[in-house]
This record gives structure tokens, C-alpha cells and sequence, in this order.
């Protein structure tokens, strides 16, 4: 597998020269996804006509998936709404969000999509998600310390999930867990409207010493630009072939794969080998190559430094000889990184990766000259000014409206909705919803991942949020919990995605830690529908301003646009990721109810809401009216009061209430324990609202009788109410006077449905 | 009684991790002049009627639908000889 | 001075640094061993971790075990130096023919991680004397090619000479007679599904529990070392 | 340039769930008439040199050493057409 020589390729590659002597030559970027509009403004940005090489970075780097082109006005507000904090050390912006937690440690996490890839591909599109936001944790400097995977299915039983949700799952737990990274938690849900737009969407946590944060930037002239890892095939560039068939019109290249193959061992020993590099302080500045690989990586790094860069292209290390220029600069081949190192560091560095087997090259140079050139072969094929591609992409004001149909939505409500009212009605109701998919018994799913490797997790599946011990000294860990609710976000996006913030803000306080700092990622239709823009301009606006509110900044996220088929879009669902600290893990509070006589209290105000519920959705097929009320204020009370809680261990059990109400928390918590409780529901509440409703702002405590008193002091003074329901007793879930489930019943109806779908 | 053959391998543009690995560890062990290694899977299929032009149509549905991910693999199929 | 247990990463080990947590907790002195470097630099025992190294992407173990240190390995394991494979170090050390029989795909086609109730059945080799024979006791797993399998005549051995070292109670993956783990008829060698080295801490161990039922492997080996070198 | 391909299949008395799980789901896609289905591995390894007897000779001893484990599988070594 020998280059071609450059006598044959230099005449066959379109130069800058050329270029610049064939303004009139024909070029096929529409196929490229590049607006007529766009097109003009890269022929003035240089002053002559792109080469097919700079359309093709052009193309890339301006799409909407790496220029933000559409949602850019509107993630703003998480900047200017910003929280001052003196917690967050890295913002949006660069690869991920860091936040200080504490010592000497910093903490970086983020959350990304890979929702096509992983339609057309289940398996390796998941798997190359996780890949992806690994490195990009990697990228900061940081170990990566664990992963999350928020899922969204089509119907249970509709053929097509049992072709997506087997590989997506098998994927997710075939890379992870080859990277040695624990699963700490996650989301399995299913709706009609993700039929066809399946959402994966992975979150990566990694941790550091302060002073250890990287940034992608390309500084000091003569230093060196390292291209390291897997070689470039022609992974993931169907839309190049345009350009290499315009420019070898003779003969075209060989076919290239539209599916990425991820390949979870060279990742493990790039991120080992990456480790020791950072620890050596060998780079100056470093970045992944994901979307828009070479492309992306070099103009990020040139554009972010000095300010040039010159690469000889043709060094790049190829899988595929058959590849062109225009090629190499769009392939997205997974688990490569590129770095910048000083010449007197470079021996050492090609040392450690000798050490790893890892393969790495010198393509480039940093340079002065505020222009980011390439050549290939000699002929000068790039030369432009790396700031245009980075960060002078177009920006749309794209135009939304209120969709016509809204109001009819939020005027059906689930009122009008048949309600149990005998105590045999609600108990089947019960059963229902905890069979129900989305309510069921995931461990199907969850064995599949490792969360347990490192040996930190404190806390994984089926507790509130994941926690993870940080310090085996001082016992400092953090907490993550990733929510969103895509039925209420499109009854009202802007309260939607306040509670998705709010319940994962819940998740992570119900375990006893302190809530910090936000990721996110943006999960939409197509953003030319000016109804999809609107949840979009809504659902961001209500997150800036709850995010403000709450204290919590957004450090970093991702937007995933056009998840729609034809004119039928998802459910606008913004997955929320809250990050908190705590001080003290064994302080954890679990969601188990352990205590033969512990005293069950409700926290929070119980009103009649069902729009959006699980019981509406499960029960009826009803979407319609208004989701829970949000009370942030409510919600910061809540949080407060169950972190004194865990930390001064006066309580042995929390449990935040969301789909499925008071009562399905309660079952989570009983199995869980494998203990029954006896409910007695406060009088002035309608036993159906009080056991199903989905109000914000809730939890249940479990807690020894000496506590009870301490706690609904604590409570009543800082102005949570607070109401006794129950003891922790027996084998069965009991509502007195409604009915009684045994508690082998409820665990056959809860983990039976996973493997009778999918087993 | 006859035997069908279902070759699997990954379609030659899709990387091959495995093959990779294999090729990688030769030269440690002593091999040399291994240019490429791919890896894929080997199927024998068993069934009670004869190959006829029939049953192998049939063996190649099963192997486009279950045996072999035709998105990134390729397949072939023949009768033992 | 306490004995000294050396821990291999080879690439793509996971939890080299889950079994040197679990030896220094154990009171013995954790060294960890590079897969390149065949100088054991003088440790009393090794532990092969768990992982996916080079990717277990031939067989699970298949190229680690021609990686310089297995040499080494196995020319001590061969003179008695006490050897603990967990999971891939299992399939290492049958790879390796250290211990018979080989480690397939799991019954169910799945990747599985769960607590698994297992029973001890041979406290007579220096990884598990500090367990009652008979015991029950609660090891995770986390294996998508955990079934142990071999020919009838090895397996009627592996029984006769009392190798089967600890057994699952819930077999999770088909393992011939629900063996979980096997010792080499000396006694020193020893491959375990089970992740003894994930319960040994009440904080992270399995839950409900119990949660460090991991542990006496680590200090059984302890015990046995100090004893020799007494 | 020459191409060898090694079959590794499991010894026939060695169980095979993977075979095993292909069959038993082989009935629920419709496919009957299928008696039994071996699931294994097909390496294709390119050779800088010829395929002469010499370098069979150094593939069946790679098989031997690596691409199979002769405790529990078989392989087979030829030059493909
Ligand atoms: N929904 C969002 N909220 C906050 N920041 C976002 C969001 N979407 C993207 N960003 C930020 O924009 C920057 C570019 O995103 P992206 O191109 O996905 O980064 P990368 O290519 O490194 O994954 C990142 O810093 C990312 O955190
Ligand atoms: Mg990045």
C-alpha cells in the first residue's frame, strides 16, 4: 500500500493556483450541503474560488452539525444568563465544561448525540457515540471516570426497536466496557414519535487536577502538529465522493463506508497513552477529531492559537491508499487525535506512544502567519484563514412561530380521562404502570454494562442518580443524573425543559449531593419547520432561565436537529445532565427501603396533574393539556433539605417522584429493599391524585421514628411541607382501605416485560 | 443431508478491528511477510433436504437477514463440497 | 516487609487497578507488572486482572498470553508461583494451558454483570484457604464469555482431584457443572470468573450484600506468603 | 501476493451457542428444514510472497499457535481460487 507518487496525483488535485486560474470552473457544493448564499460568501472570504479541498472544509466546518448555524442565537442565553459561580473553570466553547469540586480536582462531563448513526447502524453508531464524547473528555486533560446513556425507543413492540434497542444496547455496553469505563446510569424510553428517530444520546464524565485542564489550541510558532491513533480510512464522507469524482473525473475512487467502525481497544490505549502524555505536560494544546475530523481539528487548533498552521497532508497515516485530499480532510474514522508539541517534546512524546503501540506523525507546524495551508504532495491545496472556518460560519435567524395546533393540545386535557376510583381499579393501575416499558424493571439492559469497574461507583442503576468516588481519602465524589421528558416539552417546551433541569437537579440532591453545573443536549426536528424552532427558541429560554434560577450554569452540551421523518417530528426533547458534589459518599442516601418500622414521609405539594403523565400515556394514549407546574424555588427547598437530610444520616431512604407518581416510587423503593410498606394517604386528598399525579417539586423519605421529629422540625422551619404516609413493614404494598399488592406480584409484573420483549 | 457454507466477512472499506489485532500480534510470534489480515465469520449450515437451487436461495435469505449485518458485511454462500 | 503481589496491564486491561486496590487492601504490597517487561521484579504472587486485553478481539486472552511477562508467568507458575487469573486472566491462563479447558461465548449471547451467589468448593489452595469449604458466598461477574467449558474426561478430573474451586448457584451463562472457577493440581494456579476484587470494599461491593465476601482471596494469599516466608 | 484463508470451527463435541442461538431463531424468521448450524471463524491472510508449500506450512503453524485454540477448535488451511 504505496502513496501515489507525486508526479501522478500533483496535475490530478485541484491547487490553489488552479483555482485561482479557473475562477469559472463548475463546483458541486449544494451536493455538499452548501447554501448558493454560503458558496458566495467562501469565493469573497477568498477572494477567488474555493479548491475542492477548501469546499469540502468549508462544507464540513459550516454545517449545522459543527457551526451551530441555526441554534448559535439561541444557546447564547446559557452564556449570557449565566449564574455567577466561582466554580466553573471551563465554559461552553471548547470540548467540555470543567467545574472545580473541591481539593485540587476538576471535574469535565458532557453530554452528545449520535441518534442517525445509530438508526442506520444500531450497534456501531452507539458504540462510536460513546467513542466520541470519551475523547472528548479525554481531550480536557481529564481521565474519563464513567459513562450514561439516555435512550428514547419507538414502541415497545413495534419490530423495528427489537432491530434498534438490542444493538444500541449491545454497542453502548461493547465500547464502554472495553474501555473499562462503569456505566452509572441512563434512560430506556419509549414513545411512537421515536419511531424511525430512535434518540442515543452518551454522557462521559472525567476527572483532573486543576492545573492539569487542557484546551484545543495551537500556540508557538515551529512547534509541532502530531497526528496520533487509528490511520484515516474513508469512514463517514459519502458526500466527498462528489468532489473526488469532480476532480478525478478518469477514474473514481473505490466505494466508502457511510457507517463508522469503532474500534474500543485503540481508544483504551489512546486514552492511557494520552494520560501519560498529559502527566509528562508534553502538549501544548490537543483535540479530538470527531465531526469533521481533520478539517475540524486543524482550524479549531490554528483558529484558537497563533493563528496558522501549515499541514503536508499526504504524511497522514491512510487505512485506505485509494483516498484523496478532499477525503482525508472530511473522514471522520474514530479513535484519532491530534496534538500540538514543542520540538524539544516530541522525541518523548513518540516514546509513550511507541510505549502503547499507539501510531503517530508529524503532519504540520504552527506558524505566524495567520493562515492555516496545506499541501499534498507539494502542490498547495489549502490556504485559508482558519478563523473563517471556525468561527465565521453562517449564523441563521431562523424564523419560528407558535404551531397553529398548540392550543388545541393544551386544551385537551386528560381531565375528561376514565379514572380508577375502587380500590381494585387503582391496584390495577398499579400493576399496569410498573409493567409498563417505560416504568419497568431495566436490568435487562443495565447488566449489559459494566458499573463497576475502577471501583468507585457508589451508586449506578437504579438509584436516583450515578455517584462515583473521586478521593478514596477524603471520600469526595460527585453525582449524575440525565432527564428529560419529552411528553411534557411538547405540551409546553418551555416548562418542559424547567423540569427536566428540575428533576435531574431532584435525582442528584435525592442522593445527597449538591447540585453544580449543567450539560445538555438539544434533541429536535427539522429546525426549517418554524414550529420545531419555536419549541427549540422556547425549550432553550426556559432552560437559560431556569439554570439561572436554580444557580447551576450550562458548561457545555450538544444540539441534534432534523430528527424527524417527513413532516412528523420527536417530541422536542432537551435530555438535561445535572452534575452535583459530595463531600462525604458513604453519606449517600439510597432509594431502597431497608428499615423494618421506618417512618414514610411525603415532601412537596400534591395538586391534580396528569398532563403529559405516565398514567395518561400508559393508560390512555392521551397526550394533551399542561405539564406539572414548575416551582424552582420549591425545587432549591426540596434539594436543600434532603442534602441535610443524607448528610446529617437521618434518613435511610430518598426517592424522588416523577413518571408514575407517589405510588410507582414507592414500589421502586419497596422492591428495591425487597420491604413493604402500609400507605395511609392523607384525607384530604382523592386517593387516584394523591398515589399518580406527576407534581414537581417531590419526594418520599424513609427514616428511623428517633429521626422524625429532627427532620419535620427541619422542614417545617425552612417551609417544605411535609406528611407522614406511612411505615416500612410487611411483604406487601399496602394502601389502606384502597388495596394490598404482595410484593412477589409487583416484581413479576415489574421485571417480567424487558424479557419478554427483548430476552 | 447436505452442508451450506455461509463466508461473512466485513465488506473490504469497513475497518476490521479483529483482522487488525491478528495482523498486529504476527510479527511478535515470529511471522513475517503477512501483508493483511481480515477476519469474518464461517457458518455450516445442516439441512435434512438436498442443495438444490432452492435451498441455497433459501440459506442466502437466512444469511441477508440473520447471518450477516449487510450494511457493513458481505456474504457467500456455497455447498461443501 | 510485606510480600510483594505483582498486578499485569497488559493493553486494554480494566481492572489492573481494581486488584492492586484489593492487595494493598489486604495488607500485602500491590506491584504493578507491564506486559512488555518480563522482569517480575521479584513479586511473591501475580494477578492476571480482568479486561479486554488487546480487545479479546481473536479469543479473550489469545494474544496477551505471548505477550514477554507470560513468559515469565508461566515459567514461575510452573516452579509454583502462586497465580490468580480473574475473568480475562482466566481466559489467559487456559489460553496459556496453565489451566485446562477454555472459556467460550456466555449461553445467552449477553455481556452480564450482576452479584452472582457462588459456594466455595476447595479451600485448599493458597487464593482460597481463608474461606470455610462449602461457604456462600456473593462475587460479581462481568463477562460476555464466561462459560467454562472442556472435554467430559477433563471435567471428570478436574472433580476427582477436587479443582473445582467455587461453583455458581444461579449458573449464569451455561458453565459446564457451574464451575466458576479451577485450580492446577499444585494448587497455586488459579482462574476465576467471578470478580473477587469488586467486593471488597462495603462502599462499592455488591448491594444488597454482603459486600466484601471478595476479600479472603487477597488475604488468603497474604497468609500463605507470610507463613512461606516466616 | 496470495491469499490464504484458515476455517477455525469448534471441535464437534464442544458445544456452540452461538450456532446454537442462530438456529433456535432460524424458525422464527421461517426458515425450517435446517438440522444444525456451526458458527466459526474464517480468517483471509495475504501473503507478500507466493502460496507455496513453504508458506502453508508457516499459516497451519500461525493456526495452530494463534488463530485457533486447539483445545477446543479444529482449523483448516487452503489457497483461495
Ligand atoms: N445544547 C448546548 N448547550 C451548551 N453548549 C453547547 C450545546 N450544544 C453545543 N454546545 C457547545 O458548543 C461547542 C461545540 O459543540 P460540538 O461541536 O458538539 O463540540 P465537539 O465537536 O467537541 O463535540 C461545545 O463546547 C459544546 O459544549
Ligand atoms: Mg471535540
Amino acid at each position: 500500500m504505496s502513496d501515489p507518487s507525486p508526479a501522478t496525483v500533483a496535475h490530478t488535485v485541484d491547487s490553489v493556483e488552479n483555482a485561482a486560474a479557473t475562477p469559472d470552473v463548475e463546483q458541486p457544493y449544494e451536493a455538499l450541503g452548501v447554501k448558493p448564499d454560503e458558496y458566495a460568501r467562501i469565493r469573497d472570504l477568498l477572494g477567488r474560488r474555493p479548491t475542492s479541498s477548501e469546499l469540502a472544509m468549508y462544507s464540513v466546518m459550516w454545517s449545522e452539525h459543527c457551526s451551530y448555524k441555526s441554534s448559535k442565537i439561541h444557546l447564547k442565553q446559557f452564556g449570557e444568563k449565566a449564574p455567577d459561580v466561582d466554580f466553573l473553570l471551563v465554559g461552553p466553547g471548547e470540548n467540555a465544561g470543567v467545574v472545580d469540586v473541591g481539593g485540587d480536582l476538576a471535574v469535565t462531563f458532557k453530554i452528545e448525540s449520535h441518534n442517525h448513526p445509530s438508526y442506520v447502524e444500531p450497534y456501531q453508531g452507539a458504540a462510536t457515540g460513546v467513542g466520541g464524547i470519551v475523547r472528548d473528555i479525554l481531550t480536557m486533560g481529564a481521565r474519563p471516570i464513567a459513562v450514561m446513556d439516555p435512550l428514547r425507543f419507538g414502541p415497545a413492540d413495534a419490530p423495528d426497536t427489537h432491530r434498534v434497542l438490542p444493538g444500541v444496547v449491545r454497542g453502548i455496553g461493547g465500547y464502554g466496557n472495553s474501555l473499562g469505563l462503569p456505566n452509572i446510569g441512563g434512560e430506556v424510553v419509549f414513545d411512537a414519535c421515536y419511531a424511525g428517530n430512535p434518540l442515543v444520546n452518551a454522557l462521559a464524565v472525567g476527572v483532573m487536577r486543576k492545573s492539569e485542564i487542557k484546551l484545543a489550541q495551537a500556540h508557538g510558532p515551529g512547534n509541532k502538529v502530531v497526528l496520533f491513533g487509528a490511520r484515516t480510512g474513508g469512514d463517514g464522507i459519502g458526500g466527498a465522493s462528489v468532489l473526488a469524482s469532480a476532480t478525478f473525473d478518469e477514474d473514481k475512487p473505490a466505494k466508502r463506508p457511510s457507517v463508522q467502525v469503532g474500534d474500543p481497544f485503540m481508544e483504551k490505549v489512546l486514552i492511557e497513552c494520552c494520560l501519560e502524555i498529559f502527566a509528562e505536560d508534553l502538549v501544548v494544546g490537543i483535540q479530538d477529531l470527531g465531526a469533521a475530523g481533520l478539517s475540524c481539528a486543524t482550524t479549531e487548533l490554528a483558529a484558537a492559537g497563533t493563528g496558522g498552521m501549515d499541514v503536508q497532508l499526504d504524511l497522514a497515516p491512510l487505512r485506505d491508499a485509494t483516498l484523496v485530499p478532499e477525503e482525508i480532510l472530511m473522514s471522520e474514522s474514530q479513535e484519532r487525535m491530534m496534538a500540538v508539541v514543542t520540538p524539544a517534546n516530541v522525541a518523548r512524546f513518540f516514546e509513550l506512544c511507541e510505549k502503547w503501540d499507539v501510531t503517530a506523525t508529524v503532519i504540520g507546524t504552527v506558524t505566524e502567519t495567520g493562515r492555516l495551508r496545506m499541501t499534498w504532495h507539494g502542490a498547495t491545496i489549502v490556504d485559508v484563514d482558519p478563523k473563517t472556518l471556525a468561527h465565521q460560519g453562517p449564523v441563521y435567524e431562523r424564523p419560528y412561530h407558535r404551531p397553529s395546533w398548540q392550543d388545541a393540545l393544551q386544551a385537551a386535557t386528560p381531565d375528561t380521562l376514565s379514572r380508577p376510583k375502587t380500590g381494585d381499579e387503582l391496584r390495577e393501575t398499579v400493576l399496569k404502570l410498573a409493567a409498563g416499558p417505560n416504568l419497568a424493571d431495566k436490568s435487562w439492559v443495565v447488566q449489559q454494562y459494566d458499573h463497576r469497574v475502577r471501583g468507585n461507583t457508589v451508586l449506578a442503576h437504579g438509584e436516583d442518580s450515578g455517584m462515583l468516588r473521586l478521593d478514596e481519602s477524603t471520600g469526595l465524589g460527585v453525582a449524575l443524573a440525565t432527564d428529560g421528558n419529552g411528553r411534557y416539552t411538547k405540551l409546553d417546551p418551555y416548562s418542559g425543559a424547567q423540569l427536566a433541569l428540575a428533576e435531574a437537579y431532584r435525582n442528584v440532591a435525592a442522593t445527597g449531593a449538591r447540585p453544580l453545573a449543567v450539560t445538555d443536549c438539544l434533541n429536535f426536528g427539522s429546525p426549517e419547520d418554524p414550529a420545531v424552532m419555536w419549541q427549540f427558541a422556547e425549550a432553550t429560554r426556559g432552560l437559560a432561565d431556569a439554570c439561572q434560577i436554580l444557580g447551576t450554569p450550562v458548561t457545555g452540551g450538544n444540539v441534534s436537529f432534523y430528527n424527524q421523518t417527513g413532516e412528523a417530528a420527536i417530541h422536542p426533547t432537551p435530555i438535561v445532565g445535572v452534575l452535583g458534589v459530595i463531600d462525604d459518599v458513604t453519606r449517600r442516601t439510597r432509594s431502597a427501603f431497608t428499615g423494618e418500622g421506618d417512618i414514610l414521609l411525603l415532601l412537596g405539594d400534591t395538586r391534580d396533574e396528569f398532563g403529559g403523565s405516565e398514567w395518561a400515556h400508559q393508560v390512555h394514549g392521551h397526550l394533551g393539556g399542561l405539564p406539572p407546574k414548575v416551582d424552582l424555588e420549591r425545587e432549591r427547598l426540596l434539594a436543600e433539605v434532603l442534602i441535610a437530610g443524607s448528610r446529617d444520616g437521618m434518613l435511610s431512604a430518598a426517592h424522588d417522584l416523577s413518571d408514575g407518581g407517589l405510588i410507582q416510587a414507592v414500589v421502586e423503593s419497596a422492591l428495591r429493599g425487597d420491604m413493604g410498606v402500609r400507605i395511609v394517604l392523607p384525607g384530604d386528598l382523592d386517593p387516584f391524585v394523591a398515589l399518580f399525579s406527576e407534581s414537581a417539586g417531590r419526594a418520599v423519605v424513609a427514616l428511623p421514628r428517633s429521626e422524625e421529629l429532627r427532620f419535620t422540625d427541619m422542614c417545617r422551619f425552612r417551609g417544605l411541607p411535609v406528611a407522614r404516609i406511612g411505615v416500612v413493614d410487611g411483604g406487601a404494598v399496602e394502601v389502606q382501605g384502597q388495596f394490598s399488592i404482595p410484593l412477589g406480584e409487583l416484581r413479576e409484573a415489574h421485571t417480567g416485560t424487558f424479557p419478554a420483549l427483548f430476552g | 443431508m447436505a452442508r451450506v457454507v455461509v463466508d461473512v466477512m466485513l465488506k473490504p472499506e469497513i475497518l476490521d478491528p479483529q483482522g487488525q489485532a491478528v495482523q498486529r500480534a504476527l510479527p511478535r510470534l515470529g511471522f513475517d511477510g503477512v501483508v493483511d489480515v481480515r477476519q469474518g465469520k464461517r457458518f455450516e449450515v445442516e439441512l435434512d433436504g438436498p442443495a438444490d437451487e432452492a435451498a441455497l436461495a433459501r440459506v442466502r435469505e437466512m444469511a441477508e437477514k440473520l447471518l450477516a449485518n449487510t450494511v457493513i458485511e458481505e456474504f457467500d454462500v456455497r455447498v461443501e463440497a | 516487609m510485606a510480600p510483594a503481589i505483582g498486578v499485569v496491564t497488559f493493553p486494554g486491561s480494566q481492572d489492573d487497578q481494581d486488584a492492586l486496590r484489593a492487595v494493598r487492601l489486604s495488607g500485602a504490597s500491590a506491584v504493578p507488572l507491564w506486559h512488555r517487561d518480563p522482569d517480575l521484579h521479584g513479586v511473591d504472587a501475580v494477578v492476571l486482572p480482568g479486561g479486554f486485553s488487546y480487545g479479546d478481539y481473536l479469543r479473550a486472552g489469545a494474544i496477551a498470553r505471548f505477550s514477554p511477562v507470560m513468559e515469565s508467568v508461566i515459567a514461575g507458575a510452573r516452579d509454583g508461583l502462586p497465580v490468580l487469573g480473574i475473568c480475562n486472566g482466566f481466559q489467559v491462563l487456559c489460553e496459556s494451558h496453565l489451566l485446562p479447558g477454555a472459556l467460550i461465548r456466555n449461553g445467552g449471547m449477553l455481556f452480564v454483570n450482576r452479584d452472582e451467589r457462588l459456594r466455595v468448593e476447595s479451600a485448599s489452595t493458597v487464593w482460597t484457604a481463608d474461606y470455610a469449604p462449602g461457604q456462600e458466598i456473593v462475587i460479581p461477574i462481568k463477562n460476555g464469555e464466561g462459560r467454562y467449558t472442556a472435554d467430559e474426561r477433563t471435567l471428570d478430573a478436574l472433580e476427582a482431584e477436587g479443582r473445582v474451586i467455587a461453583r455458581y448457584l444461579d449458573n449464569p451463562n451455561g458453565s459446564a457443572r457451574d464451575i466458576a472457577g479451577i485450580a492446577n493440581a499444585e494448587g497455586n494456579v488459579v482462574g476465576l470468573m467471578p470478580h473477587p476484587e469488586h467486593a471488597v470494599e462495603e462502599l462499592t461491593g455488591p448491594y444488597p450484600g454482603p459486600a466484601t465476601d471478595g476479600l479472603p482471596f487477597f488475604t488468603s494469599i497474604l497468609k500463605h506468603l507470610v507463613s512461606v516466608s516466616a
